[in-house]
Order: C-alpha cells, then structure tokens, then sequence
C-alpha cells in the first residue's frame, strides 16, 4: 500500500488500492470480502497487506461462492455495514446474477431497506484470457433497476468513483478494467477527491465528432482522435464513466453540439450499452443528427483465446478512425 | 428447560393470531379481493411462531414465505399485513409488493424475495455484520424442504459454519414443495442430514408443538450468541392447505392430511396449557377473542386505507445519498 | 392434452402443450424436466397428462434446482437428447443465469459441440405476480452470443416457434406470456407447421408508421392500430417473434416504407431490446427516418404488485396512440 | 482385486504423459510461447489417469481444470494438446479456448468451463441421457476441494442421488483453493462429509495412489453401471505447483510440499510396480523413452500448426440447424 499524503504518480491498479485503503481507515463499516483477498492479496493483489492491516475479518477469504458472498454482503450492508465484494475475474458475477438483480437491485423500491454495497468486477479482454476470462458483463445489469454500474478510464477516475461507490447507498457494480491496470498511470491529487456517480467526462474536446465510449475503449477512442486531429477532424470524446445511471445530458449536449457520433463499447455490440445511447440519441437528438449513428463494438461471439482472434475481436482504433472518416464526408 | 405461563401463553396468543390472520386473508381472496397470491402456514403456525417469540428485540428473523408468525411477532400489526395483501400504500411495501414479501429493518424482520433459498445467504450477512462488530445479536432463518435443494442454500451453510456465525437455520419440512414430494427432492430420509456436510449441529423437533420449537430456538440462540455458531432445526410438520390457495393439493393423500390434522399446533398447544395447569377454557376464550378483535380492527384497518396512486410506481428505485457522508 | 388431427381452435396456452405433445409423440430425444410438471401437470398445467401418457422418465418432476436442471439438460442434450425445461416462472431463470451463458452459449462456438435444448420461460407481466413473478428477462439473454431466443404472441406462433425450438440444435429461451394464456385463441391447422426462428412477420400492414414489437405487446399495438384507423393513421405492426437473432430485414424493410417507428416492449426501458431496434435503425435507415425513433417500455422499476401501480407501469394502447399523434404530426 | 500388469503399464504410461506434457508446457509458458495461463495438475496426475483410465470407450469423461490425464486416456494426442495451449489451429478448438479447456464429444469427454462445478450438472445430464436410454454407459467427473463450496456442486449431486443417475464423483482434495486453505473453505474435516447430505456412497482414497485410484474407480463404474446410482470419491492429494505457473505459492508451507514430494504418484507407481514384480528399470526406461518421443512430436507438430486467421472468430457461435430435422 502507498501512503496517499502528497501528489504522486499511480497506476490504475494503485488507484484501487488506494480508494479501498482509505475508505477502510476512515470508516469502520467498510469491510472487503472474496476468494484469496486476505494473504494472497487478491489475484491481482489489489489488497496486498490489507489483511496485515485492517485484520482477519476486515479482509477475509471466502469459500468458493459467489452467490452466498454476494447475499452475505446484502445482509451485511442492510445492518449498516459496507461490503466490498471483489469477484476474481468480472466473468464469475454470472454465478452471483441472482443475488445481484432479485435481492439487492429491488431490496429499496421493495421495502425501503438500502443495500450499500460494492461489487468489484476486473473485466475485459486484451490479457489473453480466453472466455471466461475477458467477458465485459456490464450489459447483463444494465436492464435492472435499482443497480449502478461504473467503468474508470482513468486512475483518477478509478480511485474517486470507487470512493463515491462506497459511499452510496446503493449496490455499485464496479467495472474494472483488466487491460487497464498497469497500463494507465497518473498523478494524483493529495487530498481526498471523489468522482460523482452519474456524470460522465468529456475527455478530449472536439468539434466534428461525438465519441461516446468508456472503460478501455477510451484510450483507443482517444487514440484514433490524435491520428484524426492531423487530418483535420475534431474528435469529441466522451468518458461515460458511469453507465447506469446514464448522463443522458452530457451525451445529448455532446451530440447535440458535433451533429455526429460514434458510440464504441468493448463488449459485443448486439444488447450492449452503445444500443441504448444510440437509442436515446435517435429519439432525444434526432433534429440535430447530420448522419446515421454509428456503433464500433466487439462482434457477436465469446472472448476468443488465440491471440490472431482475440485481435480481431477487439474494437481498435483504425475503426474509430474509418467510421469517423466516413461519417464526415457523409 | 421450563416454560413459564406467560411465555407460554404469548405463544399461544401468535398462534391464534397468526391463524386468524391468514384464515381472514384467504377469506378476502376466494372474495376476489386479493389480486395476487396466498401462501398460507395454516398447520405450521408453530414454527415462525416458535422462532420468532425466542430472539430479542435487536436480533434479526429472515422469514421464508410460510412464516405469517414471526412478522407478527416482530410487530407488524395485523392491520399491516392486511393492506400489504390487499395492495394498500399503509402496507409495509406501500403496494410495491405483495403477500408475504414484506419487512422492516426497525422490527429486525428482512423481507423475503421468491426465490427460494436466497434468504439464507442474507441472513448469514446480517449475522457477519454482527460478529464483526462484536455484537452479541443473533438472526433467525427459514427454508422449506424444497428450498434447500437450491445452491445458495448450500452456500450459506457453509459460510455461516466456516466462520462461525451466528445464525439459525430453521426448515420447515411440510413433506411437500408445491407438488414435489420429498422423495423427489432429495435421496435422504431428514432434512437434517444436510447439515453434516457443513459440520453444523443439527435437531429434528416436533413441527407443531411450539414449545419444543421456542425452546429448542431459545438453546441454539443462547449457543450462538455465546459464539458457538450456527444450527440448523429441521421441524417436522405437514402443509395443510394447497400450496397457494389456488391449488387443491389433491396429490397429498387425504389420509395423511387427517393424520395430521389431530396433531394441529393450536390444539397441542391448547393441550399442554392446560396440563400444565396454566390456562382453563375461560382463559382460552379470552385469548380468542383478543384475536377476533386485533383481526375485525386489522380488516378495517387495511379497508379504511388508500391504494397507492400509479405515479408512485416510480419512487423509491434508489435510496438516496447521505448527503452529509458524501460531504 | 388435445387431438390435433383437424383444424380446432386452441387457446396460446393449449398451443404450448400440443407442440410440446406432438414433438415428444415423433421425436423419443425429446423429454421434459421441471419443477411440478410430472403429476401436477406444471403450474400452468401446460404438461397435464403428459406423464401418463410419455412416463416417469420422460416427464418428470425436479428438484427445486433451475441451475442444477438447466445443467443437466445440456447435458443430456450434448448426449444426442432434446430436453425442454420448464422453469416455472421465467424470474426463477436468474437462479440459471451461469448454465445458460456460460454453458449453454458458448459450448458450441468453443469446441462444436451443439446443445440442443429448450427452456420455457412463462413471463410477464398483467397478472398482479408483483416484483417475482412478472419479470420479462428477454434482455437478460439477448446480449450473450450463442442464445436464440423467441416470444411468440399468437397460438400460431406459440406451437409453431415451440415446434421449431425444439428442432433447433442451440439453446433456444422460448418466452411465453403467461398473460396472453388464455386470453387469445385461434385456429390452428391440422397438420404439422413449424414458424422458422429468425423470421419477423407484419401482423398488419400500414403505410405511416411502423411499430416493432413482439409478446402481449403486439395486441397492444394491434388494438392502438384500430383505433388510429379511424383517425386516417394507418399503422404496420412488425412482431418479432424471434428476439435473438433478430430479423434485421423485416425491420429495416418496413421502416424503410414508413420512415417513422415506434419501438414498443412490455420490459423495461433501458437496456431493453428495443434499444437495440432503436439502434439498429438508427444505423442502417438513418436516411429513410424522417422522425425520431420513440420508445415505448415499461418504466426503470421493478414489477409493482398493487394494481393501481401495476397499471401505471404496463405500456397501454394509449401510449402507442399518443406517439403515433405525435410521429405523424411530426 | 488385483492390477494386470498390462493395466498397470497403462496407468504408469499416461502418467509418464501427463507429467511430461505439462512439463514441456510449462517451459514453452516461461519462454512467452502461451498467451494464456497455465494450471497444472503436477503430483496430482493419479487422479484422472486413473479414472480416465477405468472408463470404456463410450463412457463420458467431464474432467476439471486439472485432469489432463483424462484428456491423454481419452484420446487427446499430446500434439493437440499443445496446440490448444499455443492457439493453433489445430487444437480441439482451434484457438477459440486456452489451456485445458477442450473437450471431444467423439472421444467421450467434455470441455470444462472456468466457472468451477459448472461440469458437475451438466455431468449429470449425460448420465440422465444414459439412464433415459436405458445404455449401460457411465459418467466420471472431477472438483477440486474449492469447487465442492459452489451451489452447482450441491444441486448436481441431490440430482444425481434422486434420480440414481449412473455418475462418479471425484473430488480432487489437494488441500487449497488457489490460496485458500481447506478450513477457510470448510468446517469439515474431509470432503468426503459433504457425501451424506445427498445419501451418496462416499469413499476416501490416496490421490496419489493411481492404482488404488483405478481400481476405486472401476467398482463404483460397476455400481452405476448396475443401476445402483452415484458414488463420491475424495483423493487425498496436494497441489504442488502454484495455483498456476505466474504463482509462486508462498502461501503454502514449504514442508508440506516437502513431505507430498516424497509421495510423488509416480514414484509411487514405480515402487508398486517393481513390488509387483512386473517390471524392472530396464522396462521402466523404455517408457520414459517412449513418452519423451510422444512429446517431441507433439511439440513439432503444435509449432508446425497454423494459427488461425482473425475472422475465424466469427465461425461457429451457433451449431447448424440439420435440414432433415427440420423438412
Ligand atoms: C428458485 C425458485 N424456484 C421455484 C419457485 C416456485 N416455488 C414457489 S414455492 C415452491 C415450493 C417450495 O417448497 P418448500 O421449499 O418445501 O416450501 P413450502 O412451500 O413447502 O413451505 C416453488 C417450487 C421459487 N419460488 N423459487
Ligand atoms: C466460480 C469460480 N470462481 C472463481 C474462480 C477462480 N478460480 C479458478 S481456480 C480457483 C481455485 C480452485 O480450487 P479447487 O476447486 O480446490 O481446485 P484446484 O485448483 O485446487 O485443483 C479459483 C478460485 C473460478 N474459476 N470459478
Ligand atoms: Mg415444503
Ligand atoms: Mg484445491
């Protein structure tokens, strides 16, 4: 663990560390529960040295089960505590739906009894992890109510949304990106910050061209817009940040202002996130659309493991740069 | 142990009570009054009740959905339960759900979602949350037969057991899931043999006699909260109405029906108060009618009270932010 | 259970149980598995007489397992067996969420070995079945690759997308709306007929708007399209029938003809499938459109109970005619 | 019952082969050669040799993540094998899966999945189909100890044992879940335990032990075969690798790993051989050729594999819908 009391550079991986070992030592209620989170730190050792410091039961390994971790943390956080669910990879919350969408989605609108609870989810491909190892599982929550879903980009944002996270009544999943861990580095602020739950970020400035995006494929959105700059096409980038609740102001106010848009997601396209931006875009700004709302996403298939098809599977940024193409000279 | 007069008679009164309640409901509902389903407990009073009048007023009970008792006891009002059914704002779920799905963290009773078996996971995390503070409380929960064939009935067990936790696991062994006979739900004669796989201790009680229930509940609470973890109390009854009120449950043999229905909880309970020399027939009458008059006031209560207006449909999806933690 | 030698009018529900019977009858891989289907003939009687009539084996009563069962059919159905599993309501399906997208989905696409395997899913809402037995989880399913998935709104459709389902060598989620059970009737043929999964149908042809539905929701559109008749506001209502994969033609087609649509669907707004229709058109007929594309859905909540709240949050005819007010004035 | 000397030769052969297939794996890993992980099942090769090798040809195996004995027996040639781990083409999934997830429905044996005890149900199934068909055909398949905490172990058991289903059940005990020492994952003693909630024979056997394990193996296929429905098998054992090749397993005490070196299965079967009179070293040696044989050519053959082209990865999400099915 690092200290955290002067402006330092830190990954994004850091980032959560810092955001879970701060939480911890300002509120006792905050508790981390998951397979291998104690000695081992984690599989990818996000908690190292929490168990030394915050003791056996703050940060304590669990039996191999999902679902009865994600319903202990339910009936821990009705009775005022904070749970932190760390799921080993994104892809095993699929164990945990139940849990997830029938008892703490509906547990306030039902009876009013609020379930402040974080479930952390590392996702996403690009680690050559195969299947079950890179699925990016937001869409599976994004239909149920009662649920908020956040993706970082960045390390700050990853450090301050897991910060607000923890402070919300409500159950967060947290998106955390596998590919992003050590990729991304950033210098952060001394004090205590926190990113709001519910605002995305424009993360480049642009005049041409909405890119709606986040978590991994913000980088590549950005990306593309540097190479795009050159030609003389200004991209906007837009960070969700948070996928549900939607910022469905920042994104209209986007478009509304380029005319155009990409919506990019790493997640396979048919059902994914992009569909309901694209939607609320065709019905919200439909007077200010100058051309067809293009999506850039994974294509209808499991994580393959081989990395020729992995490659292919992913969205890169030549298709950002060829839809923007084509959507200026539209 | 001993039961005194008092605690015996408290009993008793929930019993009553916990009938009339469901007794009334279903007569609201064959009035075409009821919109949704009725599950009721009738011949099984014994066990919610059982449970639920051994906690304290800080311990928590995660009723399944044939324990009317233990809401009851816990101190939603009759009046309560009645508009919850008949879809009234004044129930505890203001309308947004129905029957028994129904709670209130202030009363220490959690609300049960359908699907069975996903109580118990909850009432393990509520238990966590106490052994991490050090509190001495102590949850109760509930599953029928069937419930424990579901996978999260396992990994609860197993969780409570490995820490240690404070929580009972009651199950309600009525011999049936909706049609299902217990043969066709599992290979082993008790119910209870599923607690060996998780090195919890575990009992078979009378599931209509509700003084074996609150005493045994009251010896596992005590074993509990002295950190002694988790027991599981499978009770032995019999569901004496269809599975819902809308099934007639002609694939339960009539024969075993009359059986049990000579071993009703009320009747035993009314025996053994007076062998014991605590109540005469005067007495019982009182309570009786106690009962009659919480149902007659409960009725109006519930008929007296608004419908939610279909604009509320949208309230109360998240909580809100406390304003002053996010500061 | 009903002799199908002449054409005989058959409510939807009777549709499921004649497919279901006629299937078993010619095809020995085909059994059923569930909860309460044996004896008591399931708990919409869809299977009443079955056991007698195909035996222990071939029908017969689960524990209450919808992971366990759902794993079990995939099994047996890698083993050359057809199973249909009935899940008793389609909110319990959460409880298989793993075996379904995780197993069942890709174990095809990862080593080619095919799954053939229904699960009857009976949805929605109408029927005051409260938060737990109301859920249309379409959704849920639509965005996991490998998955068909269909909602008949007929007695046509139901026996012969049943029919087809069963023939098909993926999973297959075929969702049944327990509110059009008993409520719509029709006349079938006497002989054998399959709907072919993946083929839209327009129920009504209409010059001015298309509305893209499926489920009970077609009747809601059918019903606004008569009343709108009368104010010269001629509708084309496009069922779906198959959610996943989806008929992108039909859709496109029709669209394309009308220019202006309405997306409609009993789930719940976001993330629904209709954000992928909103999407897909959005993409593809962007120059055809000449109005924004409306959505109509559920609201963001889970499934009230009481009936006044229940009404509200049901999409109504009313809906979908004060939109088409408002396209067509547009 | 007694071991041929045939029998045994095979059981020594494959474990020779599987010892030396993720060895070889292992240093293509540590060259950057595999993309993906690598999870061994190293001093633990006895289990699935052995049961693997118990099975007959139209048996179903549905082996966990540490069996590559299974897939060697069952007829996975070690070239595939190494194919699958580099991504090739010619790996059973021609590249759309890692490590030992793989699986051959004409071989009899079924492709894992990451989810642990996502196998177990679908285990089940198969033998439903057998016992359905009347076949005479069994299934085996495989946990860890961490595995057995999930609730698709619980359900597919109950199943099993209500249905008598013709299905053995291993469970591959080597004392940790990645990190996660046995008694955080349990309060028992010996999985075994777990056995009794389902009225399933249990057995304990040593994992390291692969005639014993064979032979275990055959009775209980016997008994399913016969009709006489589920047995679970515990296999003492120990992890002695990390939980994959990137893990140095400080978390497990040096000495354990000491005193288990010395049990190592395959010099265990050679002592047993030996004692057996079966063969000497000059025999043994011969096998050890053999196999290193097996492997250069495994290893030529995956290197010399295409691997496949990007759009490959559109193929095969769904299977074909057969036209004469469907006329
Ligand atoms: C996960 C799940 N599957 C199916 C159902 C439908 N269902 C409701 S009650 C019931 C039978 C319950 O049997 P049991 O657990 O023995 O309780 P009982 O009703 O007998 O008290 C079933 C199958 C459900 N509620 N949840
Ligand atoms: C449902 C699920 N949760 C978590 C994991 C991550 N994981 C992979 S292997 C493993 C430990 C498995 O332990 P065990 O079942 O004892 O098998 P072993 O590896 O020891 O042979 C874990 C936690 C997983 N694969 N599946
Ligand atoms: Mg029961
Ligand atoms: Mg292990």
């Amino acid at each position: 663990m690092m200290t955290t009391a002067v402006a330092h550079e830190v990954t994004y991986l850091e980032a959560i560390s810092e955001a879970l070992d701060e939480e911890m030592s300002q509120d006792e209620r905050v508790f981390l529960l998951g397979e291998d989170i104690g000695p081992y730190g984690g599989a990818f050792r996000i908690t190292e040295g929490f168990q030394e410091k915050y003791g056996e039961w703050r940060v304590f390994d669990t039996p191999l089960s999902e679902s009865g971790i994600v319903g202990a943390a339910i009936g821990a956080a009705m009775m005022g505590m904070r749970p932190i669910v760390e799921m080993q990879f994104a892809d095993f919350i699929s164990c945990a739906f139940d849990q997830i969408t029938e008892m703490a989605a509906k547990n306030h609108y039902r009876w009013g009894a609020a379930v402040p609870m974080v479930i952390r989810a590392p996702y996403g491909g690009g680690v050559h992890g195969g299947p079950f190892h890179s699925v990016c599982p937001e869409a599976w929550f994004f239909h149920t109510p009662g649920l908020k879903l956040v993706a970082p980009s960045t390390a700050y944002d990853a450090k301050g949304l897991l910060k607000s996270a923890i402070r919300d009544n409500n159950p967060v999943l947290y998106f955390e990106h596998k590919f992003l861990y050590r990729r991304v580095k950033e210098t952060l602020p001394p004090e205590d910050f926190f990113v709001p739950i519910g605002e995305a970020e424009i993360k480049r400035k642009g005049r041409d061209l909405s890119v709606i995006t986040y978590g991994a494929m913000v980088h590549i959105a950005l990306e593309a817009a540097e190479q795009l700059d050159q030609e003389g096409i200004d991209l906007e980038v837009v960070d969700l940040r948070t996928l549900s609740p939607l910022d469905r102001h920042t994104i209209v106010d986007s478009v509304g202002k380029t005319s155009k848009v990409i919506v990019l997601h790493e997640a396979t396209k048919t059902g994914g996130i992009g569909a309901e931006i694209s939607a609320l875009l065709a019905e919200e700004c439909f007077s200010s659309l100058d051309a067809p709302i293009l999506r850039i996403a994974a294509p209808d298939t499991p994580v393959p493991y081989s990395p020729p098809l992995e490659e292919f599977f992913l969205p890169k940024a030549r298709d950002v740069i060829a839809a923007a193409r084509q959507l200026v000279a539209y | 142990m001993e039961i005194s007069k008092p605690e015996f008679l408290q009993l008793y009164y929930y019993l009553l009570l916990t009938r009339a309640v469901e007794e009334r409901v279903t007569v609201l509902y064959r009035q075409g009054r009821i919109a949704g389903g009725v599950y009721t407990s009738h011949g099984m009073e014994a066990i919610s009740v059982g449970y639920a009048c051994a906690l304290q007023s800080d311990d928590i009970a995660a009723p399944f959905h044939r324990d009317m008792g233990a809401f009851l006891v816990r101190g939603i009002t009759p009046g309560e339960i009645v508009a919850q059914y008949l879809g009234k704002r004044t129930g505890p779920t203001k309308g947004k759900d129905g029957n028994v799905h129904l709670g209130d963290l202030n009363r220490g009773i959690f609300a049960f979602v359908s699907h069975l078996a996903d109580n118990l996971p909850v009432a393990v995390g509520a238990a966590l949350a106490f052994k991490l503070r050090g509190e001495s409380r102590v949850v109760v929960t509930n599953t029928g037969d069937g419930g424990t064939s579901r996978g999260d009935f396992h990994e609860a067990l197993n969780l409570a057991s490995v820490r240690k936790l404070p929580v009972i696991f009651f199950c309600n062994n009525n011999q049936y899931a909706y049609s299902t006979p217990l043969h066709h739900q599992m290979a082993i004669q008790d119910v209870v043999e599923r607690a060996k796989a998780y090195a919890i201790p575990g009992e078979i009680v009378d599931g209509n006699d509700v003084a074996a229930i609150y005493l045994m509940a009251q010896s596992a609470i005590q074993r509990a909260r002295a950190g002694g973890g988790p027991t599981f109390i499978e009770c032995k009854t019999m569901r004496m109405h269809g599975h819902s009120e809308h099934d007639s449950a002609k694939y339960v043999p009539r024969e075993l029906l009359e059986e049990w229905k000579k071993k009703d909880p009320i009747l035993k309970a009314e025996q053994s108060l007076k062998q014991l020399g605590y109540v005469d027939d005067v007495e019982l009458l009182e309570v009786r009618k106690r009962v009659e008059k919480d149902i007659e006031a409960a009725v109006e209560f519930a008929e007296q009270s608004p419908l939610p207006e279909g604009p509320e449909t949208l309230e109360g999806v998240y909580a809100e932010t406390l304003v002053e933690v996010l500061a």
